[in-house]
């Protein structure tokens, strides 16, 4: 019996204490909101929304250690719900300073930027803890909603050089919302076959006979969540989207935007036997396989490195399902681990990538040719080297993060023997370096006699670094994350 | 606890060294050179020192306790021949870049360093993930190397590098943790301990799998036929001190995988698949003595012989007897001397004429006749002429090999004739014949100088003591190489790190 | 004394560290002397070995030096063995290669690269004398390498020519082509008898192998695979002529005296394993007899002065193989020491000839020069009557051995003696062509022709004349190396077949007269005939065994390495980079911007996505 | 009952296919108000009388009347059929037909194996706010902050620029 | 009340959903394909609708009431959207959407 059976259902005070995090977000965005009302004071904005986060975050850490509280009927913040809220949170502040450099000299307002960003925060936390599809429903539109916003963001200004930011939040708009329907329509005929919305429920489902009404669900609901993993075929709209946002935007959809689905679909695949049904199975196995071989090669010859990153992503996402799919083969936790680690690594170098970018971009000229980035070795030493750090760690090279992400991924698909999604890893990789190398190269070559000024910026360039930091932390010394990783195994 | 001072002297130094150009761009060299020469002392000081256990050096400590992953370094006499040689050709190499180098020297020193950390590191890791981590490591600064100081293909050749390499080495690490899993279900713990490894029980494919992964790493660095093609490309391209440090000691760390893990981890798939294994190392070594006769370019024609030279490594290996295991050692360490002398020799050249075509060269004994002399010397050490290490190492290796398979040996060992028809076919084309300098501008074309032959005469030297009284290294080496062919070098390291 | 010995090779290696130390930047004269010194005094010692030796009476001694190396129960050591045999070795290496640096400090006397030049034939001697004190195949081999690298350096010392560096380069891998096969033997008697020592494994061999069993065979033919590398024999014989090429001392020390009979030493001291194979040592019999044969007929077509000499060599050591195939070893190594003699000499005066005549080496472009080149002319007259085997000339008494025990072999005795006679008869047409047309006749050239002075010169080559009239005394001791042919000692045979031994050499000189000196017969009228015109070709092409090598091996590697340059290899991981490439074109088609696209794919995925699911 | 359900259904089906084939905006939009109330009566039929109301208000009149007014805003309408019918001509409709006939093929596949009737008895305002306000708690609020981020966004996307932009 | 086969109302919910597709991939009228996608959203809704009155729950309404409110958000956003459009491109072609590919 779910907690949805009883009709008189009450919340108790005891109960809201796992939702602190969120409701720290919630109460900083409305904060947020009256702030601008009263008055336009961007730093103070900034300020408020970085406090909030930094509380929410904390509250999320001081939560993390202890047991898993009860599910409530909508979410359930276990630990492995705090700790990726701590890491939501975290990113989020990221993207937030990112952002500070990238609007700097922006001509309209910049405070909802921000406002958005913490709404989005809150509906990729309500992900994190979602265990119910109307909370699923919600977390993601939420995120979706203001994501449009922040993809569109610069729409109004003068200074914007063309309509890439309006054509790309359009885009995203109009497939994100028939994903939305399949997600949608899929879950209504699961409902319809089990009479449950938790995911729990999901059990439910027909795995023998009658399994057609299973499958058929399951693949709307699969195809609506691989539209936002952007895992082929649905990943057509990830290059021209995140090219056309600005920066910030497309760091924030990247990596927050990925994850938090990502937690969500780790979630029904390790609590339910959501892919004991075997076509679904397979379906996974094959959206595995051709997102990697696609992602990689769209990305080959590929010169704009918001592209380049948004195709490599496509292949990321790739070799993540690898784990997801061993996560159900597998007896043990390791590849659940796995999927966390690489998580980890993987915001940690997407969003050092695309904090350079930001860093370099602003709302006026998006530095998102890798030719811009010629001789940037020699003019910006340690920007270039925080960034050939993130590429490196992209491509799952030794004393980065990305390695250890990779090694992971390798671990959990050897435990469950998926060789040919394995080999498939392999290959990608071997394509993948060949655009990371490009890129280096690039950094590499001695600058050229008319380079344009390289942006500066405090608040982002002391991101990248800490990414940087973090980057090669994790990739000498990563026990202490894989302890915690155990512990809030789900 | 020296090891881990070795590898950490090499980081730090690296960071030292690229720090040190800010004060003046002539310092990293010396910083450079005064750390490995540091390095090789220490290493030295490894001679005397009492073997425990087999291991004249052992440093354990926990590093990643979830997967029983420990900083498990050690080193045995064949380790060290390894290491010395390591900075033996590392200050060699920063003796060739001394004067070639100019353009972002420190950040060039800092790359070499840390390749050379790497290096050791792989040398000494007795840790699985451990090796794989260095095996790694080593790559990105040579990457680096042969990108940035490169010569005019360098991108192709540092991706063509970097992608054969790491894509091997990623096969490898699925076999590792392969391996590593079936220790899992076997013992019911992880570990990636060396010593744990070797107890692991595989069913008949699995282990040949396994073991193929395992092939395919080293082999590519090694290089065997068909993995070999990125280092044509990789050695023409690097800088003299990158093709040094590529062909004397990079090459080396896969031949080093293969004696210390390829086959001790599977003994019988390993036995299985010797005849494959030799069969590829045979056509290596006549295949590419083939190719590298037609070559035009100079260190190309050199890297090829070197793919040639490796074969009767993989050859020497896979016989697994003593004979051929130190006739492999052997080899390598003076295909290390001669290679990297050969290269730094193209490098000289190409530093004073500016190219490498040797069709356009010829007749130079007489402008440069130390220059001449000494490649002589490293041309016929290369075509194994008796008296010199080269000739000690293959002969031995044929020696062993022809002991466990004597079609293949015999077909080996005419890549004898074609190592003179190549090596003698430099000597014509760059150092007989007829001076004319209309293809180039002569006018740099200078001999030797002094500072350049005393690393000349140290190579040389080595390898004429290689030659006439190899007993020192075998002497070094044959423990280690007795216990491996045991099956034993499990039993006598210190106790692995449980979780 | 015997324990000096090491001091032999030691002192030429010295002289060889000293020339190479000082880069040429030693004067002549110190370079001179040290060249020709060092080998001097390893004569010196040579010498009082022999005498201690002769005196002591022992069969053999050993002296260890080092251990080489000692893996696994293969231990060669640097150790010098001496015994009869390598006794006369040492003896005609350093005594004949004394002469030669003698001569050779006057024929360099002008050469830029003087020092050079000692420096590589130092480390000759150097190699050569290990070649055959070593006690173990591996030093051996040492040697053996040895000398066929200073071949190749000297053959090449006159490096401008390109011509030059292929004859030497030629040299060299040919030879390698025996050297590997030696070498794979040395592999096979390891890994059978477990050592390379070869008083041990010949022993072994002994004990373990019956006659005419496979192993001994096939060991046996792998050695002598090196030797006729070496010693230029069928089928490796291609690479003398063209060895030429170097400075005339040098044919004479290396491609006449010394190294060219390394192949006629091993096989002398591997003789045991040899008759374990009765079949192969036939073999080498008849090896021995076609190559006299054909570089007989060659010889007679060449013009070239050296070529001539260099076919003669290769004929005489075709000799010594018959020799050494038909078990009069004690002859072959006698053949071998009078050879050194008489070619010496001959290549010595050839050399005078040369550089009297400015580097003039083409025969009909001589003539008349008795008078002009007194001392050349001596020279050619003794060694040719040596080298045609003139009754008590040096020649005369190895020959003999070689061809009466020839002659004992059963069942193709009275063959293996014909052609051995008949190649005699040949070999006094040639020899005396030579002589007749560069010193009687008219002068066809270089009338200003006048002999090279010098002591130097001039004094190696009396007494080499000496040597090669009256060498065919000494006696060599060598019965207690080859006791195991004893019974070849007495030799009967009738006076008939003698006289036609003796005689054929000398109706060979006859014709040659007729041909050359008097000019009664005409050469060209019997080159008028067509077939006698394709014959010379033929003959003049060294029976076409180049062309045929070209068309086997040089040209396929040649076509192989020029199609191949690129490596073959290589195409396929251009092909995965170009397969990738076009995917990725391929796939980036799809990424067209139109947005109802990007819905339809959608839509189409999600279409495929159940089809698959359902029909799984 | 019955009755009434398959025959708001072709209205609804009908209705919905005029929208898509529609070239005069307006009528399209019209079209889709019917659908929209067709299948608020499907909602009665079934038991489900405050989705009903919610469909028939806030569907069928609030949303669509702000399509209205974007529509009157961009002047669209009886101007641009020419237009429309221009874009809708050809075969583009081929593929993207053939594809959904093969989706709606397969859902129906399927969707006949399903068994089972219609709520028998009505679930009605009562007990749906009871659900709401009970276990649903946080799902309102949820969707306020959804409402909020629609709001945020479309204010800073559609606010009229500053004065002197345009 | 006349029970309905819970098929009938879930064949019917995609025959609406397929249509509602359709017009998204057919129409270049950005204004349609908003439209469209309001169809489509309407068909999930019927469907939960129809689930839920399968199981005589409320959550198939409290469904379709998040839906109606994400259609609302979704339609505001997407109008403002196509304002903007409209202001930048004077059309609401959808096809002028098509400068980032490749």
């Amino acid at each position: 019996m779910t907690p949805l059976e009883y009709a008189g259902y009450t919340m108790s005070a005891g109960d809201l204490i796992p939702l602190l995090p969120l409701l720290a977000v919630t109460a900083s965005s409305i904060w947020v909101m009256m702030a601008i009302g009263v008055k336009r004071n961007y730093p103070f904005i900034l300020g408020s929304t970085v406090g909030g986060l930094l509380i929410a975050g904390l509250l999320a850490m001081n939560l993390l250690p202890g047991p898993a509280p009860d599910s409530m009927p909508l979410l359930t913040m276990d630990p492995y719900a705090q700790f990726f809220t701590v890491l939501i949170c975290a990113l989020a502040i990221g993207v937030s300073l990112v952002g500070h450099n990238y609007w700097a000299e922006f001509d309209d307002q910049r405070e909802e930027f921000l406002l958005l960003l913490l709404l989005a925060t809150l509906g990729a936390v309500v992900l994190a803890g979602a265990n119910h599809f109307a909370s699923l429903l919600l977390g993601l539109e939420t995120l979706s909603m203001s994501l449009y916003g922040m993809l569109a963001y610069p729409v109004q200004s003068e200074r914007a050089p063309n309509g890439h930011a309006l054509e790309s939040a359009v885009k995203y708009l109009i497939l994100s919302a028939v994903s939305t329907a399949m997600i949608l329509f899929g879950v209504a005929l699961v409902y319809a076959e089990t009479g449950s919305l938790s995911f729990a429920g999901l059990e439910g489902l027909p795995a023998g006979p009658g399994i057609g009404i299973s499958v058929v669900a399951l693949l709307l609901i699969s195809a609506g969540v691989a539209f936002k993993l952007s895992l082929f075929p649905f990943h057509i709209w990830t290059p021209d989207v995140y090219q056309g946002a600005p920066a910030p935007a497309t760091a924030y959809l990247a990596t927050i935007g990925k994850i938090a689905v990502f937690i969500v679909l780790l979630r029904v695949v390790v609590e339910t036997r959501t892919l004991g049904i075997a076509p679904v199975a397979v379906v996974f196995s094959l959206l595995a396989l051709l997102s990697i071989v696609a992602g990689n090669l769209l990305a080959l010859l590929q010169d704009n490195l918001k592209r380049i990153l948004a195709y490599s992503s496509i292949a990321h996402m790739g070799y993540l399902l690898i784990a997801i799919i061993a996560a159900f083969y597998a007896e043990g936790p390791i590849s659940v681990e796995a999927v966390s680690f690489y998580l980890f690594a993987y915001v940690i170098m997407t969003l050092g990538a695309f904090g350079v970018v930001s860093l370099l971009s602003s709302d006026a000229q998006e530095r998102d040719s890798i030719s811009d980035y010629q001789g940037m070795f020699w003019r910006r030493p340690w920007l270039a080297a925080a960034f050939t750090g993130m590429l490196l760690s992209l491509a799952g090279i030794p004393l980065t993060a990305g390695f250890i992400g990779k090694f992971y991924l390798v671990l959990a698909g050897v435990e469950s023997g998926l060789w040919l999604l394995l080999a498939a890893l392999v290959v990608g990789s071997g394509i993948g370096l060949y655009y990371y190398l490009r890129i280096v190269y690039r950094m590499l070559l001695p600058e050229p006699a008319d380079a344009p000024e390289l942006r500066e910026g405090n608040a982002a360039f002391s991101v990248v670094l800490v990414l940087f930091m973090l980057l090669v932390l994790f990739g000498v010394y990563p026990a202490s994350l894989m302890n915690l990783i155990q512990a809030i195994a789900l | 606890m020296i090891l881990t001072w070795l590898i950490a002297l090499l980081f730090v130094g690296g960071l030292l060294a690229w720090f040190s150009e800010r004060i003046d761009p002539a310092w990293p060299r010396w910083v450079a050179l005064a750390v490995l020469t540091l390095e090789l002392l220490m290493m030295l000081s490894l001679l005397g020192a009492a073997p425990e256990d087999g291991w004249l050096a052992a440093y354990n400590h926990a590093w990643l306790p979830r997967f029983g992953i420990a900083l498990h370094f050690a080193a045995d006499g064949f380790a060290l021949l390894l290491l010395l040689l390591t900075a033996f050709l590392g200050i060699v190499a920063v003796g060739s870049a001394w004067s070639e180098i100019n353009y972002r020297s420190g950040f060039f020193y800092f790359n070499l360093l840390w390749t050379l950390a790497g290096v050791v590191g792989v040398f000494t890791a007795l840790d699985l993930f451990l090796f794989f981590f260095f095996w790694e490591v080593m790559l990105i600064p040579m990457y680096f190397i042969i990108a940035i100081w490169g010569h005019e293909n360098k991108f192709y050749a540092a991706k063509k590098f970097f992608i054969f390499t790491q894509v091997s080495g990623l096969i490898m690490l699925v076999s590792i943790v392969v391996l590593a899993w079936f220790h899992y279900l076997q013992f019911g713990f992880f570990s990636f301990a060396y010593q744990d490894l070797l107890n692991v029980g595989m069913n008949r494919s699995m282990e040949m799998w396994v073991m193929l992964g395992f092939f395919i790493g080293f082999a590519t660095k090694l290089p065997s036929v068909p993995f070999h093609n990125w280092l044509p490309d990789a050695h023409s391209q690097a800088p003299s001190a990158g093709s040094i440090i590529l062909a004397g000691v990079l090459l080396k760390t896969g031949a080093y995988g293969l004696v210390r893990f390829a086959v001790p981890l599977f003994p019988t798939a390993a036995a299985e698949f010797a005849p494959v294994a030799m069969t590829l190392a045979a056509v290596s070594i006549l295949y590419c003595a083939k190719v590298a006769f037609a070559q035009a370019d100079f260190k190309r024609l050199i890297a090829y012989t070197s793919v040639s030279h490796m074969g009767f490594v993989t050859l020497g290996v896979y016989a697994w007897n003593e004979l051929a295991l130190q006739g492999a050692v052997m080899t390598m360490l003076a295909h290390g001397l001669s290679s990297a002398a050969l290269f730094m020799l193209a490098g000289a050249l190409q530093h004073r004429i500016h190219t490498r075509n040797m069709l356009e060269m010829g007749g130079f004994w007489g402008r440069v006749p130390r220059m001449s002399a000494v490649a002589l010397f490293f041309s016929i050490a290369a075509l194994g002429m008796p008296g010199l290490g080269n000739f000690v190492g293959e002969f031995l290796a044929l020696l062993g090999a022809f002991q466990a398979n004597q079609v293949l040996t015999i077909v080996s060992a005419f890549g004898l004739i074609f190592a003179s028809v190549y090596s003698l076919w430099v000597i014509q084309k760059v150092f007989h014949g007829k001076y004319s300098d209309k293809a180039f501008d002569g006018s740099h074309l200078l001999d030797l100088d002094n500072r350049e032959m005393v690393y000349y005469a140290a190579m040389m030297a080595g390898l004429v003591w290689m030659g006439v009284y190899p007993q020192s290294f075998l002497d070094l080496s044959a423990p280690a190489l007795q216990s491996l062919l045991e099956g034993q070098a499990g039993n006598v390291v210190i106790g692995a790190l449980r979780p | 004394m015997l324990d000096l010995i090491w001091l032999l090779p030691t002192f030429p290696l010295l002289g060889f560290l000293i020339l190479a130390l000082t880069e040429g930047k030693l004067a002549r004269g110190p370079a001179g002397w040290i060249g020709a010194g060092s080998v001097g005094l390893s004569f010196a010692v040579a010498a009082l070995v022999a005498v201690s030796f002769l005196q002591s009476g022992i069969e053999s001694h050993t002296v260890p030096i080092w251990t080489w190396m000692s893996v696994a129960g293969f231990d060669p050591g640097v150790n010098l063995y001496l015994d009869g045999l390598s006794l006369v070795m040492i003896l005609v290496i350093t005594g004949v290669g004394f002469l030669i640096h003698v001569y050779s400090t006057g024929y360099m006397a002008d050469d830029p690269d003087f020092s050079r030049f000692f420096c590589y034939m130092n480390l000759f001697v150097f190699a050569m004398l290990l070649l055959v004190l070593g006690d173990n195949l591996l030093l051996l081999y040492l040697g053996w390498e040895g000398v066929g690298l200073c071949s190749y350096l000297l053959i090449g010392f006159w490096y401008d020519d390109p011509y030059n560096g292929y004859a030497a380069r030629k040299a060299f891998v040919v030879t390698r082509v025996g050297d590997t096969a030696m070498a794979i033997g040395l592999f096979l008697l390891f890994a059978q008898l477990g050592t390379l020592n070869i008083q041990e494994m010949l022993h072994a061999a002994e004990a373990e192998w019956p006659i005419g069993s496979t192993l001994p065979a096939i060991t046996a033919l792998l050695l002598l695979g090196g030797a006729v590398g070496k010693s230029a024999q069928l089928p490796l014989q291609t690479w003398l002529p063209d060895a030429m090429a170097g400075p005339t001392p040098i044919s004479a020390l290396i491609h006449a005296a010394t190294m060219v009979t390394a192949g006629v030493y091993l096989i002398a001291r591997t003789h045991t394993l040899f008759e374990l194979a009765p079949d192969i040592q036939l073999l080498v019999a008849w090896v021995g007899l076609i190559t006299l044969l054909m570089a007989g007929f060659t010889a007679m077509t060449q013009n070239d002065i050296k070529r001539i000499l260099a076919y003669s060599t290769v004929s005489q050591i075709g000799y010594m193989f018959l020799g050494l195939g038909v078990g009069a070893w004690s002859g072959a190594i006698f053949h071998l020491m009078t050879h050194a003699f008489f070619k010496a000499l001959l290549f010595l005066g050839a050399g005078a000839v040369i550089l009297s005549l400015h580097h003039e080496q083409d025969i009909f472009r001589m003539g008349a020069k008795r008078k002009q080149l007194p001392v050349g002319f001596l020279c050619f007259l003794i060694g040719g009557l040596a080298l045609t085997a003139f009754p008590y000339t040096s020649g005369y008494f190895s020959k003999d051995e070689i061809l009466i025990a020839a002659l004992e072999v059963e069942g193709q005795g009275l063959w293996l003696w014909l052609g051995g006679v008949i190649g005699a008869f040949f070999t006094g047409i040639y020899t005396f062509r030579l002589f007749f047309v560069v010193f009687f006749g008219e002068s066809r050239g270089h009338h200003d022709a006048i002999e090279v002075k010098g002591l130097n010169i001039a004094v190696p080559l009396f007494i080499l004349m000496a040597l090669s009239l009256f060498g065919g005394w000494i006696p060599v001791p060598l019965d207690a190396v080859f006791s195991h042919g004893a019974e070849h000692e007495e030799h009967h045979i009738s006076a008939f077949m003698h006289g036609v031994m003796i005689a054929l050499p000398l109706i060979g000189i006859g014709i040659s007269y007729l041909f050359y000196g008097s000019g009664t017969f005409s050469v060209e009228k019997l080159m008028s005939l067509p077939a006698s015109r394709a014959l010379h070709r033929f003959w003049d092409s060294g029976w076409g065994m180049d062309r045929l090598y070209d068309l086997l091996f040089v040209n396929p590697f040649l076509y192989l390495a020029r199609v191949n340059a690129k490596d073959i290899v290589d195409a396929f991981y251009d092909m995965l980079a170009a397969i990738s490439r076009a995917g990725h074109l391929l796939i980036v088609r799809t990424q067209t911007g139109y947005l109802r696209w990007y819905a339809l794919s959608m839509a189409a995925g999600l279409v495929a996505l159940i089809a698959v699911g359902v029909l799984l | 009952m019955m009755l009434l359900f398959y025959l708001a259904a072709a209205v609804a089906v009908i209705a919905t296919i005029g929208v898509i084939v529609q070239t005069n905006i307006v009528h399209a939009l019209i079209y889709l108000i019917l659908s929209l109330l067709a299948v608020a009566v499907i909602f009665y039929v079934l038991g489900a009388p405050l989705a009903a109301m919610l469909e028939a208000i806030v569907y069928a009149g609030a949303i669509m009347v702000l399509f209205l007014f974007v529509i009157m805003m961009l002047n669209l309408g009886q101007s641009t059929r020419q237009q429309e019918r221009a874009w809708l001509a050809g075969r583009g409709w081929i593929v993207p037909a053939l594809l959904a006939a093969v989706l709606l093929g397969q859902l129906l596949y399927v969707l006949s194996g399903v068994e089972g009737m219609s709520a028998a008895e009505q679930v009605g305002v009562m007990a749906v706010g009871t659900r709401l306000f009970g276990p649903y708690v946080l799902a309102v609020e949820l969707a306020s902050i959804l409402l909020l981020a629609g709001l945020i966004t479309a204010y800073h996307l559609a606010r009229k620029p500053k004065a002197g932009d345009e | 009340m006349g029970a309905i086969p819970v098929e009938h109302g879930l064949i019917l919910a995609g025959i609406l959903f397929s249509l509602g597709l359709i017009g998204v991939l057919t129409r270049r009228n950005i204004v349609f394909v908003l439209m469209s996608l309001e169809v489509m959203l309407n068909a999930c809704g019927l469907a939960f609708i129809v689930a839920g009155s399968r199981w005589e729950q409320a959550d198939g309404q409290i469904m379709f009431l998040l839906i109606l409110t994400l259609a609302a958000a979704e339609v505001a956003v997407g109008l403002s959207l196509i304002i903007q459009m409209y202001r930048r491109f004077q059309t609401v072609d959808i096809n002028v959407l098509s400068e980032l590919k490749g």
